[in-house]
């Protein structure tokens, strides 16, 4: 079901932890849904210079985790922003169909720590795509 | 990359099927092929074969071998008791009662069923997952057609009062189905005693093969047919009969309950030993499910602050084949419909994992799963949200 | 008593699973025995083997991948594409149009339907058992919403214009069905080229594991699930698959659809070699079905004065294995509705034989099978008063 890329992102994630004194926190996600993301960035000269998250979620979205946070160390805030959860996605090497909105999170806890980190620092937060939704298909079953 | 050993915990999805078994079908695939249904010696080999696999079905739930059809499968004996038993008696009413936690081949044949215009009770369950009886009784009306509660839950373990329920609607004259896939070979069954009309079972939980079950019908009750077309099954279920597979399911079941006490007694320690380290041993954790009243091998334990996909994933890297009733794993992002209706918050549903174990598991596989487990929900917390914020709020940071 | 060895040509009925066929199975059972919906990597093996046999599926009739969807046989497939067309476009109409000389898992579905408040009409067929296109054309009126009509006939082996058929119902927007149960193996199939919508298929009929079977059902075309339950074959068919059963349906379509004309020459070839004996050194004897459109290996003849089920008696005891479309061998005591529709009279439908050679027929066979054909209906014959009659009204006694 996972790629290759996905089970190393998994089974060995990176930037895994939390920054005590983060310059940006966030935090998306609901426990109902199964999903929460929280990333915490240290923002130097508009770089981030780390970056670290905690997951509650399935195996796509601490890999989408793990990945995003490696897409956007050293970047720019303005690059980091511009990462999206297709590119996440393509550099696990794909994502199952339904697992797609896990990457989606990644994408949106950037939003939120690099906007959390700009309203601490008294700028305009940058304009955020909807919320994130699981879509409810009919049921299906285990087995 | 991952270990090669599998240490196989998941027996409520399915069983290896047994050796022994698979050696009593090998004839009937190339050697004594003929179809049942024809006249010359070949393929009266292949209807005695059958009838002597019925016989054996009928002896291991104390019902008369004229009441077996064979099936496909538990999801053809569920779709066929429902549908049947719904269309046969819709003159007399269109009420249909069953549980809040059926497999998905009753509820999701219920919701087509009330499409066609039934209505639909789901009865609650306890916090254990137990029906109450009275719940039952209450429901019934002059329009109640059909009762189906299942005998034992596949992913809680919960074993429901059967005969009473039977006897309930034995005295309202209703018809009672239960599907009985998660019991063979785990719980004595007698459908004469528990009173019990239309039986569901599937031979790919206890150790025969994938792709072949029965309905048992007791006499007299009249349901219609739902695969036409030609005579076999005594009229009653068309298609060639699938004679490897019936002759793996009429072995399978009669090893299944022989020897029942002795087996589930093996299993049921087993469990506990596991079960009960788990509980102890690992914080924050609870089980899912009746204590007593449950399926021998079952464990059903939820996780707090953890998610069961990944839990699955790490302990498959570990070997340890398992089950979860967490969303994310379902392919529909709706958490476990059993774990909702005995109560269970969806985050709390999320983390549950499912533990079944077989009659292959040994005292090291519960050790080696245990250790694993351990590590795994360990590793987990360590990186969940969740976690984080709990030991954050606790009054000290042990 | 009977001579051991057995003669089989009753391909039509069943086939013996071929032994490389079972060998390909066996992994499936106790070793690989992982339930498809699972996680875990046995899991994965499971799914990975089911998607490489529904690759074999599709390409042996021109289909894509995800248009093939695994069954319990022909007549589940047939049940399916039935009822699931018909309740999907209820809305749309309620007229089907069949055929006259379906397999039952065709009549009968039709006979449910029609309870349900489909008209149904039965294309006649002429004396060979052909579908007249034209008929067709006239039959369909705006409520028209499927058509099934069987690609070559279990009895007869008769062979319809099915690129016709598909093209008049694509033309008019009116979903195809065609049960090719017998087909698979015989003649090449391309659902595309042949405007087929839906498509039944059996492994049992090609040398394939009985039990299992595949209904293609082509991109775009929506048809009600009717087996609710679990969300395996992609939420459109429910219950754990027959793992073993699917490896042997992709093993075995593989191998049948390969070679074809060499394998069906040789059937051909035998079966003319028979076939034109018995019609010339056999008196008072006749051909059912068509002379060119016809299964390689289907001989069906009818015997003036005698009836069919003694026929096969006395053939099984010289260890021949046969059928009839006599009313005295279906248990109904009605002869079969394929020979009453190609025009028979009751009495000559009773004396027919149905003989289908396989691979394993041997020119010896052929000679055997003649001898004993010819002494057994010469005996039949010479104890049958029909026989005498004619004898007596003869203008001389030969
Ligand atoms: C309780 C219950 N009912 C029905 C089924 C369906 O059986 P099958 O998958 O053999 O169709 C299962 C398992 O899959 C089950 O656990
Ligand atoms: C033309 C035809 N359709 C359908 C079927 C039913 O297939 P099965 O017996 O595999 O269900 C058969 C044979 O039995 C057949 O010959
Ligand atoms: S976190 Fe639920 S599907 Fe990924
Ligand atoms: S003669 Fe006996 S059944 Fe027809």
């Amino acid at each position: 079901m996972y790629s290759e890329k996905v089970m190393d992102h998994f089974m060995n994630p990176r930037n895994q932890g939390e920054i005590t004194d983060a310059d940006g926190v966030g935090e998306v996600g609901n426990p109902t849904c199964g999903d929460i993301m929280r990333i915490f960035l240290t923002v130097k000269d508009n770089i981030i210079t780390d970056v670290k998250f905690q997951t509650f979620g399935c195996g796509a979205a601490v890999a989408s985790s793990s990945m995003a946070t490696e897409l956007i160390k050293g970047k720019t805030l303005e690059e980091a922003w511009d990462v999206s959860n297709k590119a996440v996605a393509e550099a696990l090497e794909g994502l199952p169909p339904i697992k797609m909105h896990c990457s989606v999170l990644a994408e949106e806890g950037i939003h939120k720590a690099i906007n959390d980190y700009r309203v601490k620092n008294g700028l305009e937060p940058w304009e955020e795509k909807e919320g994130h939704t699981h879509s409810h298909d009919e049921l299906t079953c285990e087995e | 990359m991952a270990s090669q050993k599998t240490i196989y915990m998941d027996h409520s999805a399915t069983t290896a099927t047994d050796p022994a078994v698979v050696e009593a079908m090998l004839p009937w695939y190339s050697i004594n092929y003929g179809n049942p249904s024809s006249l010359y010696r070949l393929a009266r080999e292949s209807r005695t074969a059958i009838e002597e696999a019925r016989e054996k079905v009928a002896k291991a739930i104390g019902a008369k071998q004229d009441e077996i059809f064979f099936t496909s499968g538990g999801t053809e004996s569920d779709n066929w008791a429902l549908k049947g038993a719904a269309l046969a008696l819709r003159k007399k009413g269109n009420h249909i009662i069953t549980s809040a936690i059926e497999h998905h081949a009753i509820t999701h044949t219920c919701d087509y069923l009330k499409k066609q215009g039934f209505e639909i009770t789901y009865l609650p369950v306890d916090e254990f997952g137990q029906v109450r009886v009275d719940d039952l009784k209450s429901a019934i009306t002059d329009k109640t057609i059909l009762v189906s509660v299942m005998f034992a839950n596949n992913e809680i373990g919960t074993i429901q009062p059967i005969p009473e329920i039977g006897a309930a609607c034995r005295e309202r004259g209703i018809l009672f189905h239960t599907d009985a896939v998660q019991v063979i070979g785990n719980l004595p069954i007698n459908v004469e005693s528990m009173n019990i009309d239309l039986l569901s079972l599937s031979a790919h939980k206890f150790y025969g093969p994938k792709g072949i079950g029965a309905l048992y019908i007791r006499k007299g009750v009249r349901i219609d047919n739902y695969l036409h077309g030609g005579g076999q099954e005594h009229r009653k279920r068309a298609g060639t009969e699938n004679v490897p597979g019936i002759v793996g399911l009429g072995v399978a079941i009669e090893k299944a309950v022989s020897n029942l006490e002795v087996k589930t007694l093996q299993i049921r320690t087993l469990r506990d030993a596991l079960l009960d380290r788990i509980l102890h041993e690992i914080p924050n954790t609870r089980l899912n499910g009746h204590r007593t009243m449950r399926l021998p091998g079952n464990i059903n334990v939820s996780f707090d602050f953890i998610e069961g996909e990944s839990l699955l994933l790490l302990l498959d890297h570990s070997g340890i084949a398992a089950s979860t009733g967490s969303a994310c794993s379902s392919g529909s992002l709706e958490p476990s419909h059993v774990l909702l209706a005995i109560g269970l918050p969806a985050e709390v549903a999320h983390g549950s994992l499912r533990l079944t174990l077989g009659l292959e598991n040994t005292n090291e596989d519960i050790s080696y799963a245990f250790d694993e487990i351990k590590k795994a929900v360990e590793r987990l917390r360590a990186m969940s949200p969740l976690y984080a914020d709990y030991l954050k709020k606790r009054p000290c940071n042990v």
